[in-house]
């Protein structure tokens, strides 16, 4: 609950810092639900990320930007629409997901009482996580480091250029 | 047979690893001939793929030698051997062409641009030979995000936004269809496309599947510009640099395409997933309404690039129509539609990007008469235009004609008329673009414009050859196609 | 099945929404990527939670424990992060130059430059 | 910040320590949450630690940018030349059996192998998009702009 | 001596010329020659198919599945054939001259283009099924679009937009769906003698098909789709001689015939419902063109309105369905393309040499051109179907066909557009060589012939017409073998 009343208040604000804030303490606040989720690796690395890496990067950036958010003239209301409907899909589809933490679903039957059975005798370490993520799924996590690395190549081409200064339209050549 | 097996992930894996060494490469000359090695390797193995699998066999390639669906493999058959043969071969013919260009327009650090051009290919490559769901949203994000980066190169300040804005639409549609396989995952407990096929009928009835088919259809229908959801697109292809235009318009939509047919027919299961929604009609409506969008948008626009990238959302439009028809024949029809239009826009891409090199500007003033200054390129433009029109003896033609037949067996003959009516407004606004290019004189104090080097000229002249070549010799096309339709719905549909 | 077990997924969904409609309708730029970033934080409680096994542990195998929660949702949300950083990444890095070129990160403002742009 | 007596001291201290556990974290995954990932996150935020502390000029005198870049890509290509080494001996891509003769502590190489390839990788990403952000600003005011020039359309603050 | 080997020469040809264009002489050099190797090839394949060989049929590939690229040599394409390689000699050397004495552009692209369309009729005239036969159809269509709008003025972009709109429009809206239609339907598109459709498809579609195929084929030029045929006429008058004289409406007409004569067959068009309704429409395009062209004062517009007539003088041939009609239109085909090349040449002759595109400017004109004017008055009797010219022999089996079926309605508007033939034809004659020319200037009595280039093949022609008087005989028998 306290969730959403942030993440409102996070949409709510007009002021960029605020919100920066906020967003933190959401994100924080996210990496304590998951470690009651029992997902101590991804509790960790959400608050690295959301609270840490992501606001650092977003204060950086609103050193170069206004703080303050300029007021929309209306509100979107098919945009409204839109959100509505999805989220009318989910809450339909939610109906028949399987109920909240029962051994019996699906998703612990299968995959899942693979790796808590077989990890340590294939692999012989007890952190699953870190066996399923570079073994098991090794490309996924190859793929991984490859996103973070087109992001590092694509911020150095966007930002290692001298900034030029405002020009009314860019000449063509 | 095992060896091309072992060999089969390297379609992906060689242009994956090229790209962080091309990063480190100094220079102009040396990240550039790594990528075209690369991808010329990479289109000589795909094709080796295609002729291994083309009689109809499956090859699977566990990573980790973890066997699936413990572990994550390449599952290749017809239709996406056919997708990379495309990509790869578009890819190796338009590197070499774009040397120039992008020299003139990305002057500075090609090092870390033409590692994004591999790692984008190399994120489409693996979203087409995986058969692994979550493997499909990885990738993907890889290809979107290079891709993010490659348009913002542009040189005009609005490809910022065009970036900016293809990134959030992007977002959605990968976030959705990240929705889509949590939805799969929790009600199969696997993430292998062929173990969630199997596992599904327990589930099926869920209202929950339902919606995570729709959220995955919607996710992809924004990485495909499917009407309503291009707005992204025009920008996006008008601004980026023009090697880049030519790439992704040749290859990105195509693989959204490919990913929705492989999620629709063999992780739901053409059954299930055309009675459990409107499926057949919602794709219906939307494709006539891209083809009529798209080929009115483009008959409007007044930028080269801007037209052509609504013509792809017409061109998108055939496509899912073909789809839509749910027989085998349009499948067929839609797949060679793939792969004759990627042939097709790449061409007219590449012949646009010349003229912006060569003239500068690509509205349509700065095109009068700028045929009798450059004739190979307007020539190739036009050719590749009437190959975009649907005459024969081309590629379009071919397309147009199965998708024709395909309309006709399936009794929707009203279709046949939309179908026609669109070509026509393709050929208007090619038409026009031709007229003034050729038969307008040059407008009074515009400098003189000189032909484009023959080594620039070639490889459009290729891609080219290769619309006039597929419009005559179909074996390949079609039997590709049929073969790729097979693979999907074979057994299913009539 | 109780109401209660829904109520975790209505709050994701309603997380989900507020992020989204954040995303559609904010016409600041920073605005979006915060909402993307909302949005995209809905769906990995999503995968985590289903994960979740009552009575289970982390999974990190030790003596004396029984029952674990599952490890794969884990797995794959710690890739999704991680790409959901790096998209972040590159949107901001997007924003300052957008800011540069245009001097606003304001729709309105941008569109308006467009028009300019087009004339 | 160098002329705060306290917080330079305090620093001394807190870096070492946050390398350190960074590393913990990074060979240590196996056994505990953790790994390259977020080892990565922690070494670049004791890194970022430092450049706050110390400045921009004195961090990249220790490590200069091109050196962060290089490693960046140098991290992936770790991970996949670990994946091709088991093709070469005869596996699959990315099979860590082949690597050594018991299988477990084969299977523990590799992944220690990889898992520091994406630290690497993400340590120097992180440190490199910091690193560009941050200087934005100086890079602006040197080029004789004005970063905080209002926009060109007029504020309506609250 | 294949007719793969006439199709291929063209191309070919069009390929060297693009490939000399730096180097004038030698391009007009290989202009002059390309029609000869062409001629000789046609006549080949003519003399073996006559000397009793087989349709030599050549597939190049299998194009669809069922469907193949194939061409053969059939009776009524050999005609066609013979006709545009026969008149392609003549015409290079009048289009080089005209071209050159005009001050005319880009006289690559120009001669390219025109070997490109050569190179499709070839592969119309020689098609085996009805997608190769579409195939060159849309070729042709497309290459002679930069030859209509050559000059590039705006009215040349204009009349050649409305050229290729219509063209086209009719050819992919109509036409392509017919044959995917019929292929989907009788499983073959190869042209058979007596008609491929009768019994599949049920009678109403057939009647559908009859129409939608005979408006397809725009080049016919059938009311009401017959504007892009005056609106051709913005293109030098070597375009509209060789090819909206004789290649492009030909090739319309002998689609019409091939269409009716292999596609449907004769019996089963006679019974079909929508026959009559095609045949009355032909009727009164061949009228009111008639009537319309009575009232241009254009001299080509005036001869484009007569095309548009004569053409219909063909499909009303093919659309009476019998043997004797269709021969009728088959010979009318080859002698309407000698009779209006030749007007068409003079037309061209008298523009260049004293600048006179109109009827009422042409009083007196015999005194400086008369060769040129004795031609016109040649070709306009074989247009009008009078002795001693091929055309009287194209007219009398079209009117026997007629007659044959108790068309008198048909019979009484041949005669009718007989007179209305002689009431346009005529008076361009009178007033060149009865009237004084308008003032009593001089120099317009002195003689003033068009260059040699553009006057000699004129007179070649209008020479055609009365040896084809003759030869009328042989062409019957010709065509006679192909009509079971």
């Amino acid at each position: 609950m306290l969730l959403i009343v942030v993440a409102v208040t996070v949409v709510v604000t007009r002021d960029l810092l605020k919100a920066t804030m906020l967003f933190a303490i959401y994100s924080l606040t996210i990496a304590g639900l998951f470690a009651t989720l029992d997902a101590g690796d991804v509790a960790l690395t959400e608050a690295a990320v959301g609270a840490g890496i992501s606001t650092v990067l977003i204060l950086a950036v609103l050193a170069l930007v206004p703080r303050y958010e300029h007021r929309r003239a209306g509100h979107s209301l098919p945009a409204l629409a839109i959100v509505t409907l999805t989220g009318a899909a989910l809450v339909y589809a939610s109906f028949d997901l399987p109920a909240f933490g029962q051994p019996g679903n699906p998703v612990h039957q299968h995959l899942g009482a693979y790796f808590i059975d077989q990890t340590y005798a294939d692999i012989g370490i007890p952190n699953l996580v870190a066996a399923v993520l570079a073994s098991y799924r090794s490309i996924d996590t190859m793929g991984e480091a490859v996103v973070i690395l087109t992001a590092g190549i694509v911020v150095y081409a966007l930002l290692s250029p001298p900034p030029r200064p405002r020009r009314g339209k860019e000449d063509e050549r | 047979m095992s060896s091309i097996t072992e060999l089969m992930p390297f379609v992906v894996l060689i242009p994956l690893i090229a790209g962080p060494v091309c990063a480190l490469l100094p220079g102009r000359g040396l990240p550039w001939l790594l990528a075209t090695l690369a991808m010329t390797t990479a289109f000589i193995l795909s094709a080796m793929v295609l002729a291994a699998v083309f009689d109809g066999a499956t090859l699977s390639y566990a990573f980790g030698n973890w066997a699936p669906p413990v572990g994550i493999e390449y599952r290749v058959d017809a239709a996406n051997a056919f997708v990379a043969l495309l990509i790869t071969g578009v890819s190796a013919i338009l590197l070499p062409w774009g040397k120039p260009l992008v020299d003139d327009e990305v002057p500075e650090r090609q090092g870390s641009f033409y590692a994004l051009v591999l790692i984008a290919l190399a994120g489409l490559l693996g979203i087409t030979l995986t058969g692994d769901v979550f493997n499909v949203f990885v990738f993907l994000e890889i290809s979107s995000l290079a891709t993010y980066g490659l348009i913002a190169h542009g040189r005009d300040r609005r490809a910022l936004i065009a970036a900016f804005r293809y990134l959030i639409m992007g977002t959605v549609g990968a976030t959705f269809l990240l929705i889509g396989i949590a939805v799969l995952y929790i009600l199969t407990g696997s993430l292998n496309m062929v173990d969630i096929a199997e596992r599904l009928p327990t589930a099926e009835g869920a209202r929950a599947l339902q919606v995570g088919l729709g959220f995955i259809v919607v996710g992809l229908a924004i990485k495909l510009a499917l009407f309503p959801l291009h707005h992204w697109l025009p920008n996006a292809y008008t601004y980026a640099p023009s090697l880049i235009s030519a790439l992704i318009a040749a290859t990105a939509t195509k693989v959204a395409l490919y990913v929705m047919l492989r999620f629709i027919f063999d992780v739901f299961g053409a059954a299930y997933s055309f009675a459990a929604l409107p499926l057949a009609a919602a794709l219906m409506a939307l494709a006539i309404g891209s083809m009529f969008a798209g080929s009115w948008l483009a008959i409007m626009q007044s930028n080269l690039k801007r037209m052509l990238a609504y013509s792809s959302v017409a061109q998108v439009g055939y496509m899912v129509l073909g789809v839509s028809l749910t027989t085998l024949a349009g499948l067929s029809a839609a797949f060679l539609h793939l792969f004759n239009h990627g042939l097709m826009k790449a061409a007219l891409f590449a012949s646009a990007g010349l003229v912006a090199y060569r003239c500068g500007g690509l509205g349509m003033n700065d095109l009068r008469g700028i045929g009798r200054q450059m004739p190979w390129t307007l020539t190739a433009f036009a050719l590749a235009g009437v190959s975009l029109v649907g005459l024969p003896p081309t590629a379009g033609f071919i397309s147009k004609w199965y998708l024709l037949s395909a309309a006709v067996a399936a009794d929707q003959l009203w279709l046949v008329g939309l179908i026609l009516i669109t070509s026509l407004m393709a050929l208007i606004y090619i038409a026009r673009v031709v007229e003034i290019a050729w038969m307008q004189p040059r407008p009074e104090g515009a400098p003189a414009v000189q032909e484009a080097h023959w080594t620039l000229l070639a490889p459009v002249w290729v891609l080219v050859a290769a619309n006039f070549w597929f419009g005559i010799d179909t074996r390949l096309t079609v039997g590709g196609a049929t073969r790729a339709a097979q693979a999907l719905a074979g057994g299913v549909w009539p | 099945m109780t109401l209660l077990s829904f109520i975790n997924y209505w709050a994701v969904i309603i997380l989900m929404m507020t992020g989204y409609y954040c995303m559609i309708v904010r016409g600041n730029m920073i605005k979006k990527v915060i909402g993307l970033g909302i949005f995209q934080t809905s769906v990995f409680i999503l995968f985590i939670s289903a994960g979740k096994v009552i009575g289970g542990a982390t999974p990190v195998l030790r003596e004396g424990v029984e029952r674990y929660s599952n490890p794969l949702p884990h797995v794959l949300i710690l890739t999704a992060i991680v790409v959901g950083i790096a998209t972040t990444a590159v949107a901001l890095a997007l924003t300052v130059r957008i800011r540069e070129a245009y001097g606003s990160i304001d729709d309105d403002a941008i569109d308006a430059a467009e028009e300019d742009d087009r004339v | 910040m160098r002329d705060n007596a306290i917080l330079v001291v305090v620093a001394r201290f807190l870096i070492p320590l946050v390398m350190l556990f960074g590393l913990y974290v990074q060979f240590h995954g196996e056994y505990s949450p953790g790994g390259g990932f977020q080892a990565g996150v922690l070494f670049a935020s004791a890194w970022i630690l430092f450049v706050f502390i110390y400045g921009l000029e004195t961090a990249l005198r220790v490590i200069p940018q091109r050196l962060i870049y290089a490693l960046a890509s140098l991290g992936v290509l770790l991970y996949a030349l670990i994946g091709v080494l088991g093709v070469v001996l005869g596996g699959h891509f990315l099979d860590f059996y082949p690597l050594l003769d018991a299988p477990k502590a084969a299977q523990q190489t590799g992944i220690i192998l990889v898992e520091f390839g994406v630290g690497v990788t993400v340590a120097a990403v992180v440190m490199l998009i910091f690193l560009l952000f941050a200087r934005r600003r100086a890079d602006t005011v040197a080029a004789g702009l004005d970063p905080d020039a209002a926009d060109d359309v007029r504020v309506d603050a609250e | 001596m294949t007719p793969f080997l006439a199709v291929l020469i063209p191309f070919l040809g069009a390929a060297v010329i693009s490939l000399a264009a730096n180097r004038p002489r030698l391009r007009d050099g290989l202009c002059f020659a390309l029609p000869v190797p062409l001629f000789l090839t046609v006549v080949g394949v003519l003399v073996r198919r006559v000397g009793g060989d087989d349709a030599m049929e050549q597939t190049l590939v299998e194009w669809i599945p069922g469907v193949s690229l194939t061409l053969s040599a059939q009776p009524l394409g050999l005609i066609f054939a013979l006709l545009a390689s026969t008149l392609y000699i003549v015409a290079t050397p009048y289009a080089i001259g005209y071209l050159r004495a005009g001050g005319y552009h880009h006289l690559t692209r120009f001669m390219a283009c025109y070997a490109i369309a050569l190179g499709a009729t070839m592969g119309i005239a020689f098609a085996e099924n009805l997608l190769t036969l579409y195939l060159f159809y849309e070729i042709l269509s497309i290459s002679t679009y930069p030859l209509v709008a050559h000059t590039g003025t705006e009215k040349a972009r204009s009349g050649a937009r409305t050229y290729l709109a219509l063209l086209l429009v009719t050819s992919i809206g109509l036409m392509l769906p017919a044959i995917i239609w019929i292929g989907a339907s009788a499983g073959t598109l190869s042209f058979t003698a007596g008609g491929i459709l009768d019994d599949s498809v049920s009678p109403g579609a057939g009647a559908l098909l009859l129409v939608v195929l005979l408006y397809g084929i725009g080049k016919a030029a059938i009311m009401p789709f017959h504007r892009w045929l005056p609106a051709a006429m913005v293109a030098p008058t070597p375009v509209s001689a060789l090819l909206h004289a004789v290649a492009v409406v030909k090739a319309g007409v002998f689609s019409v015939l091939t269409v009716v004569l292999y596609i449907f067959g004769l019996e089963y068009t006679q019974s079909l419902l929508t026959q009559p309704l095609m045949l009355y429409i032909a009727v009164f395009t061949m009228l009111a063109a008639s009537l319309v062209a009575l009232r241009q004062d254009n001299l080509k517009a005036r001869l484009a309105y007569s095309t548009v007539s004569q053409l219909a003088y063909i499909v009303t041939g093919a659309l009476l369905a019998t043997e004797l009609a269709a021969i009728g239109g088959g010979l009318h085909m080859l002698m309407h393309g000698f009779g209006k090349i030749t007007l068409f040449f003079c037309a061209g002759a008298i523009y260049v040499a004293s600048g006179i595109n109109t009827v009422s400017g042409m009083d007196g004109l015999a005194r400086r051109m008369p060769l040129t004017m004795l031609a016109f008055f040649i070709g306009a009797l074989c247009v009008i179907g009078l002795p001693p010219t091929g055309g009287f022999w194209s007219k009398w089996y079209l009117i026997s066909g007629a007659w044959s079926t108790e068309q008198y309605l048909v019979v009484s508007a041949f005669v009718l557009s007989t007179l209305l033939n002689i009431g346009y034809l005529m008076p361009p004659v009178m007033r060149a060589f009865l009237r004084p020319p308008p003032d009593d200037e001089p120099a317009r009595y002195r003689l003033s012939e068009a260059p040699a280039l553009c006057l000699v093949p004129l007179l070649v022609t209008a020479a055609g017409t009365l040896v084809l008087f003759i030869l009328a005989d042989p062409a019957y028998r010709l065509l006679a073998m192909g009509i079971p």
